[in-house]
């Protein structure tokens, strides 16, 4: 008889890989200061101090920079290192002398040093046209697209006034979580799926085909003598939960595919609480490589909120204290039809007093 | 007239203490009146079994005109034969409920000669309401009444009788002519308010500032606020005497300006007035150093409506800014358009609220012609649910429009 | 031939009734001061001083209290007078000497002077046994108990922090509009309809009634031998639409039904936007003629509010501030799952951060 | 291996910029694999026409566990065989995403030998991500990852990978150990992660204090956020370096101040803790003079999630404060009680925050045992519709049980 298969023993123990200084020190850290962009020290009350350099990791990594990565640590802190929750690289030393020559590494091999403080971080993102059936938009193009454009927010050079916090998602189910963001990228189908009458009653349940759409757009149908189902078109607005349960009914459409962008999500109870993204651009074309007319609407929108808002004030914040019309004045984005809700809770989107300004 | 003389301990007890009495009000009525006496007795016996005893209420009404009277029944009639019948008559009031004595009078005259003798002054639409009459009354009181000038209400699904604040008659604050925005869209909508032909009921109320002495904003279905789009104009030396006075500026006043644009500096004040959301706040606490700008108009919302059935709703912005002017053309169009869409597909009970939601703000601007503008929400959608209207076909690369 | 009827003619035109004070300076007023409760002046561009003098009138007024009224504004001030939106009567008087008369006179007569600037002023009520078919409580009743108890916070004996409005309706239809006082009294029913069976085919047309329900809890049914419908009593939430368009589906009962209490709602844009009132207390049963457990209710909302809010600080504003918790806490209203919303918007009502207190 | 070398035009173009490129890394990956290599041509192929080229995914698994891979397959493979087979295995990740430089290279050695050698550090919901093997490498690399006591993550319906911040390792503010916590629920509902059994996914993340650095109130269904009970530790002294050394006290912190509960009086901060709202602002600027209170635990809520279908959700409160420590019994038992409902009574699809409006938080929380408390809502029901559940029969004057 075979040996009893090992499964179910989880992940190994995060204990395992924590440096020393952080062992002696867990639970007892005092207070951290920022020392120079991507750079930051965390004081013990024993009064042992752990430095963190933080540097871009692109997130999606071969072997080989991993590889480089763990040199990397070797070299300049015992072999320690860590990812934050935005995919980047974070080195963890003890030694203050190894800062600047490991900044220098990383800068020389492409990765840059920030993302700590009052910057712009790494955007959140999905996996597009790399490997996922679902998208809109490519993910890492845009998003390589956009942070070369934004590097100064990065690295450092230009300040800002608190965080700005970038995610996308290449389609509605947003794996990139980008409803709560300060800045939204969000991939986008425009055309109704396409039916596979051919292959839809062998690849799908029509009662979970109908019953996934949240508009009723669907319902069955016979199509050239095939148990089908149809969807009237005026109905979609696009979510491809259908295609989710279905893959007969495809939306990926390269004339219509594209990206809108959405502002003033946040997830920190700082100061005000949570709050979700609100459309600000409807929609702009696919346009790859590097989609230039997202990255100067997202620019436009970073500038405008670093020259506007108050010391820590997220995006979501300063629009709440200057109000939307100002917003899209300011932002010079007309205001549409779209941008109205007319989903469920739509009406308790709309103004209901007076407090306008003028 | 021969008369049972009712005990009512329970409803006596409503004749202590210090508030105006109805059943005071009852008693005096019913000394004249027996169906005041017979509400008397009923009333009594609802006090005593926790119940009303009146039937659902059958149409009746004077002729030519669909709405302004309730129709109510006793469901105890042969006990109480002076409330068989005891229908309700709407009359309109005039504009911002001012009276003279000489015009109360010829009112209680009417009443006296065909009803109870009791009446709401006002009921809470704010019709005159005459509280209990007989059907075969109902056209004699009408036609006395046509004598005195005074017009029937609304009831049923038409325009119901529209209200103001007082206004320009006696207030600063007043942004527009409320009464005469009132009184004229009455006179220009009699067929609507006395012909029920809408899906449901429709509400005009106008306030003269955004402090909105009538609750337009959550009683009507379109409610007229008053407001300015200059600067709040101030008179530093009288502010200086609300301080000198007393007056806590930095928590009472500045604090709590939803704008957060004042400042004092100790001798003056300052308003970043291009972020003030004129609230009123600060003139209602020093009405002598501030009052409204003067270009000054009206916001104009839509919707609100008690919860029947899909809850309840607040007005919301539909015209930020509106100078309401004789002889108010424009919003005589825009509230034809409304109806007009309104009528054509809202469903039946549905108010204009409701409408909305259910065909969506956008749809419903594009139906009545009205650009969609940032000040009609609170903040744009939060969903990524777009109906992109249109998409282009592989084939042609052309652009196709859609519903 | 009759000679034509005159209709449609309108109401008539208000400046009939309007004092000469009041046709001079008509959108000339420039400031107004409370000279005392119940008193006011209104001070004209060119010096003009209007007075006004605010009583209860209690609403359901008799003709003869109504020619009294009559004979004091000829008394008092050249026959003019006015009501309310809230249904006080007003003289409006030129001579400032008849200001103590009046307030005497009518406060002889039972009807006390006040409800002007931070106060309580009259309750805004409806018909309730005295005239609707639909009431699952008496209006007048109640607000005169409550009244009578408020009587100090009416007449000025007794300060306020700001304008506290109290609204009463008698059924959902809440034709008193208290969905935004700062305290609201709703009559409730708390038994599904009743079904006439006898009656509804002849009364009624059942697909009517089915489509009434917001919450689907009733259908079609032959009920012996009639055509009829029935009520799913677990999803009936007592809205009684379906008795508005169904006479043979009453809801009035005298075992349960009764009022609930609401709080913290206000129309005015003044400080804060116009709020709903909230749910305080679920369910008080009926207890004529002075429904003695209301007005200790009512009265314990007041007086926390009185003594805790600030200067004009509604009530709602006042609990947005320390939070619905420490209310809950200080009214001591034991929280319950009837105060969770769990109708159509629901979900937008839960608490959606951490931002607690404890 | 013979292959072909792509010419890569449009992704050439994202080799430039001072950002990482990502086609700097595939195609570092492609001079080993021929894999990552058609990755490259199919993926310039995507940019050319504006499409993904990925079929919709297909089950694909290790033996005895239903979720962790994510199967895919090329809608080109004739043309690029190397993405034929293009599955992702998501690999728990440690707690914290810490490593050493070791277990780091341990991983690429197995990656190398079995896979594309493309990862993502990490994915959005915190796995380490294989991106791109073939079917029959996968059972293989769960052997050599088994080894090194790397486990797979969740896919499906099942619990997902849980993931939190760095907490007590590495911050000051961490209310609870996170880190601890997080191992050890994911290692006592290992099966619940590996056995896809749930209506839908179900995640649970966790953050050391309500700056919730890790998303969750936005990204899980269970969202665990440190938070304290008594009053904030201040130190005057630092204080005053902070006002000395610049900061706008009153502007920069004190007017931001949810709780509205700070004043400076020009020598001392003082708090109304009692009106703290834990926001951690005036902790985040001032991280020497302030931090968290000495009476730690943590805020449980529920219910988040991304659009699909019934619109995106924030968790909502469901336990204002709990203390978080092992041998996490409560949180365990309230845990299954949430699973035991929501399995038994949710809809295929039907994320448990969606549930919980389509059933209610009332009887939710019934059905689950937990009180109603006041913090689970931002206020109470504004619309009148409740269900009482109990109402008294007239003959009897019982009180009955009803639903
Ligand atoms: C490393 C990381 C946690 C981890 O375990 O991986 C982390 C670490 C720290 N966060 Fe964070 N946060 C991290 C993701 C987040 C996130 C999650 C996200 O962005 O998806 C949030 C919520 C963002 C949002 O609200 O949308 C977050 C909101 C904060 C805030 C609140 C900021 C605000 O004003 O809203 C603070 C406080 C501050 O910076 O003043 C904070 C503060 C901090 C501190 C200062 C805590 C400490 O004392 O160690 C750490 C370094 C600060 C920095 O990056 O500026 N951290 N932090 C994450 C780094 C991500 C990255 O690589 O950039
Ligand atoms: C008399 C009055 C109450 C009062 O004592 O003041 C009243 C009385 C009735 N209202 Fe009302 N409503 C009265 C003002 C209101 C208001 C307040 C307002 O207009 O500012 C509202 C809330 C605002 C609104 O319009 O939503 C109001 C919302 C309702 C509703 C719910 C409508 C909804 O869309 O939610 C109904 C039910 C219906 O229409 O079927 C209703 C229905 C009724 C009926 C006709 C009963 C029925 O089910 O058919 C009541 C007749 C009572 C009777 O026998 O006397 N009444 N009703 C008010 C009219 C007096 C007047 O003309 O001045
Ligand atoms: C006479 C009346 C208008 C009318 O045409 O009938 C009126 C008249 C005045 N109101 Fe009003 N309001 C009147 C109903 C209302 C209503 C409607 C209601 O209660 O149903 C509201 C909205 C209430 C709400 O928000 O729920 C209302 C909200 C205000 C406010 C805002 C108060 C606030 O802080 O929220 C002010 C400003 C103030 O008092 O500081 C105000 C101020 C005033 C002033 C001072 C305006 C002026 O300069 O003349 C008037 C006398 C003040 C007073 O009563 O304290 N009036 N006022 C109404 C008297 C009702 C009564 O008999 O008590
Ligand atoms: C790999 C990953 C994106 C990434 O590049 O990081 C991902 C990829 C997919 N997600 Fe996701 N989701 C990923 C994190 C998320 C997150 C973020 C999170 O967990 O913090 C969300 C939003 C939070 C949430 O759970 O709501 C998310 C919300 C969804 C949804 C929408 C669920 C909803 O209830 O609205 C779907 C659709 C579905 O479940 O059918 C989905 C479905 C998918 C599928 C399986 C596509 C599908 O329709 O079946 C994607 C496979 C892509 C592929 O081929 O590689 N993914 N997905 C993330 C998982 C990596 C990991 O394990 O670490
Ligand atoms: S966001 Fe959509 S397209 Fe992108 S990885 Fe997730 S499911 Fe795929
Ligand atoms: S994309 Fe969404 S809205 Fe359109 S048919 Fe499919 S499920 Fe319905
Ligand atoms: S709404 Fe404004 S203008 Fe009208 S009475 Fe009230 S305060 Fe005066
Ligand atoms: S009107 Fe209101 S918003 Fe404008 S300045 Fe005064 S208090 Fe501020
Ligand atoms: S609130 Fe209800 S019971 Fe009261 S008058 Fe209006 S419809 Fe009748
Ligand atoms: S009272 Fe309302 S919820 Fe109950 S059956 Fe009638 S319509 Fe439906
Ligand atoms: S959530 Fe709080 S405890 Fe965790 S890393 Fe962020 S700031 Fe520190
Ligand atoms: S934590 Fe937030 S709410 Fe509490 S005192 Fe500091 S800033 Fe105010």
């Amino acid at each position: 008889m075979a040996v009893e298969r090992r499964t179910d023993f989880g992940p190994p123990h995060y204990e395992k890989y924590l440096p020393p200084i952080i062992k002696e020190n867990y639970g007892k850290w005092k207070y951290h200061e920022i020392l120079k962009p991507g750079v930051m020290v965390h004081v013990s009350e024993s009064g042992d101090k752990l430095y963190t350099v933080r540097a871009s990791s692109g997130r999606l990594l071969s072997i080989d920079k991993i590889r480089i990565y763990a040199d990397l640590a070797d070299k300049y802190c015992g072999g320690y290192l860590r990812f934050t929750s935005r995919h980047n690289v974070e080195f963890l030393l003890t030694d203050s002398a190894n800062i600047d020559p490991l900044v220098a590494d990383l800068q020389k091999m492409g990765h840059p040093v920030g993302g700590i403080g009052n910057a712009i971080t790494s955007i959140v993102h999905t996996q597009g046209w790399v490997h996922c059936h679902s998208a809109a938009t490519d993910a890492s193009g845009i998003v390589k697209a956009v942070m070369d454009d934004l590097i100064e927010y990065f690295d450092g050079t230009t300040k800002l006034p608190g965080k700005l916090r970038i995610a996308l998602a290449c389609c509605l189910n947003m794996c990139g979580a980008v409803h709560c963001s300060d800045i939204a990228i969000l991939g986008i189908h425009r055309r109704p799926p396409k039916v596979n009458h051919e292959t839809l009653k062998k690849q799908c349940e029509i009662p979970n085909v109908v019953s996934a759409c949240p508009t009723a757009a669907i319902r069955p149908a016979i199509v050239d003598g095939n148990q089908s189902v149809e969807v009237i078109e005026e109905n979609c607005m696009f979510c491809a939960n259908c295609y989710t349960v279905c893959p007969s009914m495809p939306l990926n459409d390269p004339l219509n595919d594209g990206v809108s962008i959405w502002v003033g999500g946040k997830v920190s109870n700082a100061r005000t609480e949570p709050m979700f993204s609100k459309l600000a651009i409807p929609f702009i074309p696919n346009n790859p490589p590097r989609w230039p007319e997202v990255t100067d609407a997202v620019r436009k929108l970073v500038e405008l909120w670093a020259a506007n808002a108050h010391n820590h004030e997220r995006m979501g914040e300063w629009i709440q204290r200057i109000g939307w019309p100002k917003f899209f004045k300011m932002a010079d984005i007309p205001f549409q039809k779209e941008h109205i809700d007319d989903f469920k809770h739509a009406g308790l989107t709309f103004k209901r007093s007076t407090h306008l300004t003028f | 007239m021969a008369e049972t003389t009712y005990k009512t301990p329970l409803l006596d007890e409503l004749e202590k203490g210090a508030w105006p009495s109805f059943v005071k009000e009852i008693k005096m009525a019913a000394k004249r009146s027996p169906m005041a006496n017979d509400l008397l007795g009923q009333l009594e016996q609802s006090y005593q079994e926790k119940i009303g005893h009146w039937k659902h209420g059958g149409i009746v009404g004077v002729m030519g005109y669909g709405g302004g009277v309730i129709g109510r029944y006793s469901d105890l009639s042969e006990k109480y034969p002076g409330v068989s019948h005891f229908h309700t008559m709407r009359i309109n009031q005039p504009a911002g409920w001012f009276y003279t004595s000489e015009a109360l009078r010829s009112l209680c005259d009417v009443w006296e000669r065909h009803g109870s003798g009791l009446t709401n002054m006002h009921g809470s639409t704010g019709d005159i309401v005459f509280l209990g009459t007989r059907t075969e009354e109902l056209e004699p009181i009408f036609e006395e009444l046509a004598k005195l000038d005074f017009d029937i209400g609304g009831s049923g699904s038409d325009l119901r009788t529209p209200s103001c604040c007082n206004g320009m008659a006696r207030c600063e604050w007043a942004c527009y002519d409320t009464m005469q925005a009132c009184y004229q869209l009455t006179q220009d909508f009699q067929d609507e308010l006395h012909r029920p032909a809408f899906p449901y009921k429709f509400k005009f109320k106008f306030s003269g500032c955004p402090n909105d002495c009538v609750a337009s904003i959550a009683r009507s279905d379109m409610s007229f606020i008053g407001t300015w789009r200059d600067d709040i104009q101030m008179d530093q030396s009288e502010v200086k005497k609300y301080v000198d006075g007393g007056l806590d500026i930095q928590k009472d006043v500045i604090d709590r300006c939803p704008g957060k644009c004042m400042e004092w500096n100790g001798k003056e004040l300052s308003i970043e007035n291009s972020f003030c959301v004129k609230c009123m706040h600060c003139i209602n606490v020093m009405p002598k150093a501030l009052r409204p700008g003067k270009d000054r108009g009206c916001t104009i919302l839509i919707g609100s409506k008690a919860p029947i059935v899909e809850g309840a709703q607040l007005s919301s912005v539909l015209v930020p800014f509106m100078k309401l002017e004789p002889p108010y053309t424009e919003i005589k169009d825009l509230i034809e358009r409304i109806w007009d869409v309104w009528c054509e597909e809202g469903k039946n009970r549905e108010r204009v609220g409701e409408f909305i939601q259910r065909v969506g703000l956008g749809n419903f601007l594009e139906a009545i012609e009205v650009e969609p503008v940032p000040e009609m929400v609170a903040h744009p959608r939060e969903n990524p649910y777009v109906f992109y209207e249109e998409y282009y076909e592989d084939d042609d690369g052309e652009e196709e429009e859609e519903a």
